[in-house]
């Protein structure tokens, strides 16, 4: 029935998409750092 | 009138010093011979399958001699700012654009004019097809080729690593250029028969040309804004 | 202008550098796009008929489709984007090109992995010449160069204006390489393979349209999600940094 | 002559320019002086058109600037800290291409007569990239004024050069003032500015803190307002 090629394309299509929320959260996470620094820098 | 006017001061200048050093236009010669040289290599010149891969080997040649050149075109300027004295000169930005593209066209066609027979002979290629058409089809080709590829020179040159990133955006772009040239010429060199086909992707070539033309001049403001 | 920058200046000793209203927004757009992706894959997996020849195989179709669908339309916002930023040039508009253009990247390369994966099921070979995926192909490399303008060095208008004309050069390239193509390929090489499905002819069942159109419908809000995602972290990175260059400013004092 | 309203310019996040006000009348010469950094240079490349301001109007003999720039351009002679000349072109090469470019009369023999005003005549055919600093800033404002323009920028033009040059192109400077040119000049070198120029801006931090005239030729003076306003407040 061959099934595993939809598994291999649907895997494949959902490990880009969250790879990509991955980084755009990375990216999110080093600016809320940054921006912690630069309050407390502010006090 | 003042553009054209302009832009031939612009592109003789530019040929002017290239007759002086000469530096671009032997680096591309000897590029293209390196190239058919590499080539006869890959593909034995006495096997007769060969002369199959000949309009390849020609398009090839002309699109990577044509990136040297079109590299220099606009790096040449940074020496001494010199494009700031073309920018702070009282002409539009499309005459700076039409010069180099000039200049570069000439350039390309000479490159072309000593590789081409050149490859016919180290290959023993004999032309059997149709000659006008052919030299329509390089003509056409290298025009679309240079006229983009003297923009996205522009484009590129605001990059420290512009000799990188040239070849990158101008590939992709030219597609249908290359697409179309090399069916061709494939086609007027082996095919004769099959000329109407030709013809068409002819037309496909020239509309492509005018339309990026067109384009590339609307906006070389914006690329050669300060 | 200048009352822009005092705004600017305004909002930062205000609010702290935090978005208020942006991620009310992001959470509704997330939870849409939970909701509607959830159920895009009931009708996908369990509503749509089964095709008959290619069994399992199709239902990368919804996937794929979807996914093209939504790099293509990112594209067009980064061309339309483009053209504003180049006659407005606020810069908000150059941030929507650029979020724009990353996000067609991403699905880009989606249709570039689930395609070969259904020509290995449908047609025995992992790449086919075939125009649209060669002009999917061509597409990912323009605007890889495309990103590859913004990554270059120097202040931010010159790169947004730069990637602007590119923008529009390599969009407006597109239709032409796709017929360039397509024309290739049918002059010398009859085709072969019948057109899948995803031909608009008649033999898509009715079934398989509404998944279809489900799908399309959660990667459009994936999208909007996306886009309104980068976009706030983008104009939060761009705050941050005018942030920092007055503290800068402040030192030297 | 130039009418400069409320300019400001912004690269990336920083301010260079903030809100600069000028008026310049014709024929005067106008020295810009100010520390390092404080937007002089790119004052002057706003009004060569090199760089687009952020805001602000700027009005060059009465035309607008956004509008009208081939207009402006023909009428100003710019000259910043490179030469502007194509290496391997002789000195009359360089000035006939520029020339040509700005559609001079007769450009061939202005070219000649301008090189021969710097004192360069001997090395007419000589490619450029043989020339020594000096020489090369001498041909690089011949280059600036063969369209005679009516307003010249010049951007530190003194530095670099001996002695000889620097009364050469003293020389240039004030015929160019003589035929009623209008003149701004960035410089460093006081000695200079108070030598030729009838007005003294000084710029800090992107505003225009000080503006006034002098006369006599009086060093002192000027030292001291700027020492008032640049070194005071640090």
């Amino acid at each position: 029935m061959n099934y595993e090629y939809m598994l291999g394309a649907y895997s494949v299509a959902w490990v880009v998409i969250f790879a990509y929320m991955f980084i755009i959260g990375k990216r999110h996470d080093k600016l809320k750092k940054e921006i912690e620094f630069l309050k407390q820098l502010d006090q | 009138m003042n553009l054209f006017r302009t832009a031939l001061f612009l592109a003789k200048k530019d040929l002017y010093s290239e007759l002086k050093t000469k530096q671009i236009l032997t680096t591309q010669i000897i590029f293209a011979g390196l190239v058919i040289v590499v080539f006869s290599f890959a593909f034995d010149p006495a096997n007769n399958t060969t002369k199959a891969v000949i309009p390849g080997v020609i398009w090839v040649i002309i699109v990577f001699a044509g990136i040297l050149g079109l590299n220099r075109s606009f790096i040449s300027e940074q020496r001494n700012d010199t494009m700031q004295g073309l920018l702070v000169a009282p002409m539009e930005a499309a005459s700076i654009y039409l010069g180099k593209f000039i200049a570069n066209f000439a350039m390309m066609l000479v490159v072309e004019i000593v590789s081409i027979p050149f490859l016919f002979l180290l290959f023993d290629f004999k032309f059997l097809g149709s000659f006008p058409y052919f030299i329509l089809v390089i003509f056409l080709g290298s025009f679309g080729f240079i006229a983009i590829g003297t923009f996205l020179a522009a484009l590129a040159a605001n990059s420290k690593s512009s000799e990188m990133l040239l070849p990158l955006l101008l590939f992709p772009i030219t597609t249908p250029i290359l697409i179309g040239v090399v069916q061709a010429t494939k086609i007027i060199l082996t095919n004769v028969e099959k000329l109407s086909s030709a013809i068409a992707w002819i037309q496909l070539v020239t509309a492509y040309d005018v339309i990026f033309f067109v384009v590339c001049f609307l906006l070389i403001d914006y690329v050669l804004e300060v | 202008m200048s009352m822009n920058l005092e705004r600017e200046k305004a909002v930062l000793h205000g609010t702290q550098l935090a978005n208020t209203k942006g991620p009310n927004i992001s959470k509704v757009l997330f939870g849409a796009t939970v909701i509607s992706m959830l159920v895009s894959l009931y009708f996908i997996f369990i509503f749509a008929a089964e095709e008959t020849t290619m069994h399992a195989a199709q239902k990368i179709f919804y996937f794929h489709v979807s996914s093209a669908w939504l790099a293509f339309m990112a594209f067009f916002v980064t061309f339309v984007f483009s053209i504003l930023f180049l006659i407005k040039r606020k810069r908000i508009f150059d941030t929507y090109a650029y979020v724009s253009a990353e996000i067609g990247v991403v699905f880009t390369i989606i249709v570039l992995t689930t395609g070969p994966i259904w020509a290995r099921s449908a047609w025995n070979t992992w790449w086919v010449w075939e125009p649209r995926l060669i002009t999917t192909l061509i597409l990912f490399f323009i605007y890889i160069a495309y990103i590859m303008i913004r990554q270059m060095d120097g202040v931010w208008d010159k790169k947004a204006r730069l990637a602007a004309v590119f923008g529009i050069i390599g969009f407006a390239d597109v239709p032409i390489v796709f017929f360039a193509i397509r024309w290739w390929q049918t002059k010398f090489h009859p085709i072969v393979f019948g057109d899948g499905p995803s031909q608009q002819g008649g033999g898509i069942e009715s079934t398989m349209l509404a998944a279809l159109l489900i799908t399309i419908t959660a990667f459009t809000i994936l999208y909007a999600y996306l886009l309104q995602k980068g976009v706030s972290f983008e104009n939060m990175r761009i705050k941050v940094d005018q942030y920092k260059e007055k503290v800068r400013e402040q030192l030297e004092k | 002559m130039i009418d400069i309203k409320n300019l400001t310019k912004q690269a990336d996040n920083k301010l260079i320019l903030r809100g600069v006000d000028l008026r310049v009348e014709k024929g005067e010469t106008v020295a810009i002086l100010g520390p390092n950094g404080a937007g002089k240079s790119t004052l002057l490349k706003v009004l060569a058109t090199l760089i687009k301001p952020t805001s602000g109007h700027v009005l060059v003999n009465g035309l607008e600037l956004k509008k009208n720039h081939i207009e402006i351009k023909k009428l100003l002679g710019y000259l910043p800290h490179s030469s502007l000349l194509y290496d391997h072109y002789s000195p009359l090469e360089n000035l006939v291409f520029f020339g040509n470019i700005y559609g001079v009369q007769e450009v061939e023999q202005k070219a000649i007569k301008l090189v021969k005003e710097v004192g360069l005549s001997f090395f007419l055919n000589e490619p450029v990239k043989n020339f020594s600093r000096g020489m090369i800033q001498r041909i690089a404002i011949a280059r600036a004024i063969v369209h005679d323009p009516e307003v010249l920028l010049l951007d530190e033009p003194h530095t670099g050069l001996d002695q000889g040059a620097i009364s050469i192109l003293n020389n240039v400077i004030l015929s160019m003032k003589e035929k009623g040119a209008t003149t701004l000049m960035v410089t460093h070198d006081f000695k200079q500015a108070v030598e030729i120029c009838d007005r003294i801006i000084i710029v800090k931090n992107g505003k225009i803190a000080d503006d006034f005239m002098i006369e006599n030729q009086n060093l002192r003076f000027v030292s001291e307002k700027y020492e008032l306003q640049v070194e005071g407040v640090s």
